[in-house]
């Protein structure tokens, strides 16, 4: 089992999460967060100086799929995620030991 | 006259209270836009406040109310207000007092136009397009309707302003909208409204403000101005409950389309304040709420980024407000007949200022726009937009 | 009577000072709610504003302030503001200033009873039961007290509203709830307010308005609006110091105590406005901050969920103020004296208004809630509540 | 004299307006501090209104009205209000409405020194600290200015407050806040505002509600309140554009400067109100907006955390807007020349009221900090500053 | 050593904290989030049409505990956070490789 | 691969960036929480009586990076966190299977 994380521009959650639910991925968790990557931000021309926005918003989409989900997995979310431009985000995928049903307190996938 | 210290409180405390109505615009559009741009969004209309009350005082109130130049524009005669002092002109109120109220109008209407370019605009183009605004558009159409211009000697009734500002801000800003352009994104993703609460505190600002504004505008504290207040809170709820009912036809109640039929009753209701009886009010107010929904509607269906829309409720709530007034003008009222009392001639007066005022607003704000856009840009970068207004153009983030 | 310009100019601010109060309600009410109802919560208040306001000028006025049809309500002769104009009757003001400054507190009395209902209302539902409930409760109570019904003929005082907005609010907020039932979760998990500064800046609209309510219902700018500026403003003082030290002594002074008692100390103080000085305005705050707090603890350990204390604050603190003006008023003030002035009469009238208004309010009210809840159903599903009535009534997210 | 209801009316509303500034302070301040001290700071501006309401109708009127001892402080005559009645005195209003004018002016002249304990300071310190310094600074320097004191009589002017509320409560902060010490952090880390739309809302409150601080002042709806409101809404606008450009200067253009500029404008105006016309208070609050800034840059060069800036904004505005009315006072306007129309005198008893102004306020706001944090401590320990005052002294969460 | 993470319903949390305290567990994480299930949220009637609501708020809970705390970690959180109605959520279990105290800067769990 | 998630206080995040950047250690995620950790937060004495404040407000950041640059990233992130007070926070390093960049869709660390 795997946990597929993924920081992505907050205007393409919507994007993302109707390409996953035609793929079959329904459960999700998303939170919001900030980020950076190495550009360090945006940088704005502000008369002759230049100035980094860093830590611009992201948000973060985790799923724990089955490891074989992985592969497409990320082709979905990096396919519906992507701009072309800096700031597009990364996914990470983190091995998962269980996974438990609060409802019904068994385990599941 | 000798001065009316009942008619003088009541407009020193309309003045103030349409002055609130400025911040309650920001407030308003603030709340609709992204996170990222509610600075911006409220700052502006303090700028339009901050930037109008100059100008109105050293050359906009004489434009707008100094000896009529053709009927166009107000000659020099009040510059840095030259003549304009403490006692009462032919009021009852002192004349600083009525530039006052006057200025104040003059403000609300820049702030209005601000829906057109909200997280978009370069502050410092936006400070010279304001000022040239309110100087050749606002100043001419005030002038116009109330300062002894052509639209007044016609006949062309505008009680408080529902040509005066709502057309020329609303119809300016669909002008100015497409000149500037749409925000990146827009149609593509969701740009939800950031804090829906803050625009309806804002809206419960303009409400009251609303009754300065209208019911101030009768310049005394007297029966027509109790009925402009009357009028003013009925066609304002007519207009709620009209959008939110419509809204519920097309699927849910919408509470922001219950306050923004509030702002529709409220500006179509502008014109016809002192003229109008309560019950057309009701049939103003909730033709304002439809007619306003639908024309939001349109533009977002034709994929114009009018972002905030001023010119479906203000733009079209006006114009509406205006033919309305030609309509249901009662002589009882305000001394003037409407089309249900016969009298077609002012229909046609109402029709034809409020049509000049729609091509003038709309003309010239289309050209001052293409200008200050081709000389300083009127808009921010593509990065600075991504980043927001606040951070790019002020260096300020709104919440920790 | 001659129109006053001055009486007239304070009563048209007066009225929209109370206007502000009702989406001042919202406000302190939305802060209240979680973060998922506060749109709902807002959105009530505006409605309130907007339904009273097309049925008080339909019908709403002419029951409460027309002849009197056996002292329990008044007669349809004003039905569409019929001979309701912009001349002055017996007053100094024009009639439909009267009616206008009328209506607000309509509207604001309906708003505070949508504490009973918080996050848990079907819209539809309100709609149908508001337009019942300021008809058949609100107007005859009105015409009870103000509009020659029996209590006013009987001589019981109620200066600005004690019993009619308050109490009949509060105790019909009580019935309300009881009918509505608890919200799910109650009393199991917390249910915090989800912005305390809302509800700061509603008490501030409120406290701001409420000078607006108390002193014009002098319907004059004279003294006696004065004496009831600065009653109001002293009572709600002491209310607020009393909550905060009585929430004090029994953990940490609470700062939502302390605007929670400024409410009650306005509350309290509305009817005896015009009838007492300020040393015993001093007392009737500091003695509505305790009673009020005292009041929701009762509430709240009785497991009931009248969610937003409606009843703990206007309907306690409108019991209290009734009697307190039998006890404290003051011949030199108002021409009436209490109980402390040796007259006893005052204080039973007193006793027999407001116990009438409790027990009107609360068992017609709760006949309406059982009528509605049987026919349309009071209540949303407990999906639609477990989703929050922002999205599940009106498909809008209050923040992005 | 005899009663004016269009005075009584115009006093009445401009009473409500500064009652409003209050919390509007309140909301300003609240905005500028962290998520976790903000019901704190806006329950400040509460309470400061409430305790000083009650010492007010106790004592305050009777130390600053009263019969002057010795032109330092007025005499007890007046204690609980004892004589101050429904009719006019020498005026053309109630006695108890010039009462609570004055009273809502002292009890912003609290909630604007919260700025120097912001974050820190132990509620139960602050009430009585309150009602020290309202008692021993603020009511002797309203009796000098307004109630027959010594600088009344040297001729010192001061229309609306800039000495008596302004120098008062800036040059106090300035003393409190050495004696309190800077917040656990304060230079190290950022202590960014965590609501700059709620500073906003605040600043619109203030310069709504700053109409009836200044045309107020003129007790009268008349030429004189006109000319008052007018200065005061330039002065403002004046001040928010330089304060802008002056931070544009430096960096970029901030909103947050624009409306800190545009109070320093008010401020400035503040003495200056009746005295000056429309062109000199475009200078004055031009000055006021660079003036506040700078001094505000020099406070945090020096690493002193007066932190919200009440010294920097309303001390050096207040102490500009008093030397300024020696300046530009115009005999046409108010009836007194300033050093621009030759009249050295006037600048000179301006310097002198100011200065004795700063060096009182600055001197016994110091001693009395020191009094109250020696006996109770003013300031909550650390733990509890971390955790933020709103959970450890209130036990409070804003947000939930 | 293993970072537990639950993501359960906000209304929850008051229960499930004291739950854990009691069973000795004290360090923690909370973070807001939201999500969806299996059943894609709640799905609510609206005048004939059926209108799904995802992304319903959560509250996410992380400790990092010792390997042979897991169990009884995991059985303590999904009985409080238990109302056995769909959105009670759900518990994963990641390998975490090394935990630091930054007060001390020595390895602890 | 390893994710180093950083619990520490909210105002130390400005220094830790820098430190961060002096470092090389440019791309983050960050997130806020709050948290508690052995001591149950703060106590505070009230009249006699002790109140427990915990979950007290606290910033994530999270870093994916090399194996080897583990070390170096704990040391720059707990000296630039540190005050030396409860509070200061926890490192925590978990294992990666596998990142991508959705710009280009490419495996990066
Ligand atoms: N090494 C990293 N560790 C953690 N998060 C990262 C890392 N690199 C990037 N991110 C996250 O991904 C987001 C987008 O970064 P990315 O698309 O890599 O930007 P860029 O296109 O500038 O490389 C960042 O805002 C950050 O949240
Ligand atoms: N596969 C998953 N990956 C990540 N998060 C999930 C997954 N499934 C559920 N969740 C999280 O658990 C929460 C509750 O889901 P759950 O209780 O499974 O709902 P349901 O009862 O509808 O299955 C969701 O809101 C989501 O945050
Ligand atoms: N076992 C744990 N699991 C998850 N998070 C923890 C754990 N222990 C501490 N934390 C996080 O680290 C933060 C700081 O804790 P720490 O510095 O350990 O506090 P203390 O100094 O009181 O031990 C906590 O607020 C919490 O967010």
């Amino acid at each position: 089992m795997m946990k597929v994380e993924a920081i992505i521009r907050p205007e393409r959650l919507e994007q993302v999460k109707k390409a996953l639910e035609e793929k079959g991925f329904v459960g999700m968790t998303v939170g919001e967060v900030t980020g950076r990557g190495e550009q360090k931000g945006i940088k704005l021309q502000f008369r002759g100086r230049t100035m980094d926005v860093d830590l611009l918003p992201k948000v973060r989409i985790e799923l724990i799929v089955k490891d074989e989900a992985v592969d497409s997995l990320i082709e979905t979310i990096s396919t519906a995620a992507r701009t072309g431009r800096p700031g597009d985000g990364r996914i990470f995928v983190i091995p998962v030991a269980r996974s438990v049903r609060v409802r019904t307190g068994e385990e599941v996938v | 006259m000798v001065l009316d210290s009942g008619d003088t409180a009541w407009v020193l405390v309309a003045t103030a209270m349409v002055m609130l109505m400025i911040p309650g615009v920001g407030l308003f559009y603030g709340g609709l836009v992204r996170k990222k741009d509610v600075v911006s969004m409220i700052g502006l209309s303090f700028l339009a406040l901050a930037l109008v009350s100059v100008q109105w005082v050293l050359v906009g109130y004489s434009l707008s109310f100094g000896t009529s130049v053709g009927g166009f524009v107000g000659g020099l005669d009040f510059l840095g207000l030259r003549g304009v002092g403490m006692d009462t002109g032919d009021g009852t109120i002192p004349d600083l007092l009525f530039m006052v109220f006057q200025l104040v109008f003059a403000g609300i209407t820049l702030a209005i136009i601000t829906s057109a370019v909200a997280e978009r605009v370069r502050i410092g183009s936006f400070i010279v397009f304001g000022l040239l605004w309110t100087t050749l558009v606002y100043d001419p159409l005030a002038h116009w309707a109330w300062g002894g211009g052509w639209a007044g000697e016609l006949g062309a009734l505008d009680f408080a302003g529902g040509t005066v500002v709502h057309i020329s801000s609303g119809f300016g800003a669909l002008a100015l909208a497409l000149v500037i352009g749409k925000r990146i994104g827009f149609g593509d993703h969701d740009m939800e409204p950031h804090s829906i609460p803050m625009t309806m505190l804002g809206a419960a600002l303009l409400w009251f403000g609303w009754f300065g504004f209208n019911a101030g505008s009768a310049l005394a504290a007297d029966g027509l101005a109790a009925n402009a207040f009357v009028v003013t809170n009925v066609s304002a709820s007519a207009g709620a409950l009209a959008w939110l009912f419509a809204s519920w036809v097309k699927g849910k109640p919408s509470a922001l389309g219950m306050v923004s039929g509030g702002i529709a009753g409220l500006v179509a209701i502008t014109p016809a304040a002192g003229f109008v009886d309560a019950m057309a009010a009701l049939v103003i107010g909730a033709v304002a709420g439809i007619l306003c929904y639908m024309a939001l509607l349109f533009r977002v269906g034709k994929g114009l980024d009018e972002s905030l829309d001023a010119w479906a409720v203000h733009g079209m709530g006006g114009l509406w407000g205006a033919i309305a007034t030609g309509i249901f003008a009662v002589e009882a009222v305000g001394g003037y007949s409407g089309l249900l009392q016969g009298n077609v001639d002012q229909f046609v007066a109402q029709v034809i200022g409020a049509g000049a005022a729609v091509i003038y607003a709309f003309v010239v704000t289309y050209i001052l726009a293409k200008v200050v856009d081709a000389t300083m840009g009127l808009r921010v970068t593509e990065d600075e937009e991504y980043v927001g207004l606040d951070i790019s153009q002020h260096g300020e983030k709104a919440y920790a």
